[in-house]
């Protein structure tokens, strides 16, 4: 199941969810704001996030990371709009009988939704600059 | 033959083009050709490989053919997570 | 950090004292009691921990999962006593800058804590027999 | 020579010695013929490398050698997590 959403992420409701008596293994990743980034202090994030093709991306993504492990669930929550210094952009939770699955199958979810899914972080820097990750060359008067 | 889009930017091109979506009125075949055209707009330099397009809610390889009354995204290099 | 406790694993608690404003990515694990092993009905585990050694011997295998990955934080917790199906048996959770070394050092210390902690489990099943886990071959009268 | 060293037995061989310590009068050198020798307490016909042995609690190989006054921990197989 994929969501996304503008509220506080709440990673342990979101675990609980989860839990499975044929479960034996958990796997979670969480992508946090750090204050730091290539060099530049951060003193905030902002993500644009077009929802209706980033959740129609993710549940593809977590449809195959299903089809490729023998998970029991999978889920991930993406947020959107300004986040803070340690909060949580990105929740990724994998249950599954055995933890070699939850792990492969938490990675590939996270590792494909950071490059396919239609979202775009822009870092505010402490010096009052800003800048869209991953688009150094797109400006035109780059 | 001339076809009437509307084509919707997304972060940096939204702020490039000033505007989050407009009418387009266009003689492009395929997604690359518009990206070609609408340059000024949506101001990227970027490789074509590193951004995305989808028409009307559907991703789709930048060789994808436009029709008239289409909705064109534009996606500059995403970044999730 | 390792810690051996009987009272139940708060996961959330312990997630969230690893929150760094340095640290851009969370790995967590969880080990779950799962109400089947190996064809059995389980009903639920007994777990017996040596606690002086397994608490050093957890604490040498953090420190080698620093040592190969620069993470930020990494912390295990393992329980001992009787669990019941769905509780969790043992805890990981590492930080770090990047996401690929909190995935990496997460796994290396579940591998390990598996296999080298004076820990044994033993499965009590439905039908009232029960079993030390690995131990199929120790019985004088296997 | 003859040593006298407290031997402690976890989970299966325990339960098989019946008694989770006891003192032991011994000629053996290293741990593994201490293993050997007390077979019949702990019960186990599973290969040495499957069980791990620490003497004075430090983790230690089967060859490590036994002193007067040691202390002995037989682990059966282990299975954390």
């Amino acid at each position: 199941m994929m969501k996304m959403v503008t509220d506080p992420i709440q990673p342990e409701e979101l675990r609980r969810a989860l839990i499975d008596p044929a479960a034996g293994a958990y796997a979670g990743f969480e992508g946090w704001i750090r204050n730091r980034n290539e060099g530049h202090e951060v003193l905030r994030l902002e993500y644009e996030a077009y929802e209706p093709l980033a959740l129609k991306e993710g549940e593809k993504i977590i449809a195959e990371a299903r089809a490729k492990y023998p998970v029991l669930h999978a889920h991930c929550v993406h947020r959107s709009g300004m986040l803070e210094i340690g909060e949580c952009a990105v929740w990724v939770g994998v249950a599954s009988a055995h933890r070699d699955e939850a792990f492969l199958a938490c990675r590939y979810i996270i590792d494909q939704v950071k490059v396919r899914l239609p979202i775009w972080k822009k870092e505010h820097y402490t010096d009052g600059h800003s800048g869209w990750v991953n688009c150094e060359r797109c400006a035109a008067h780059g | 033959m001339s076809k009437t889009i509307e084509v919707r930017y997304f972060a940096l091109f939204r702020e490039n083009a000033g505007v989050d979506r407009e009418s387009v009125t266009s003689d492009a075949a395929t997604a690359s050709e518009l990206f070609a055209e609408l340059r000024d707009r949506h101001g990227s330099t970027e490789p074509l490989g590193h951004c995305k397009v989808a028409i009307n809610d559907e991703m789709v390889g930048w060789d994808a053919p436009i029709q008239d009354g289409d909705s064109i995204l534009l996606f500059p290099p995403v970044a999730g997570g």
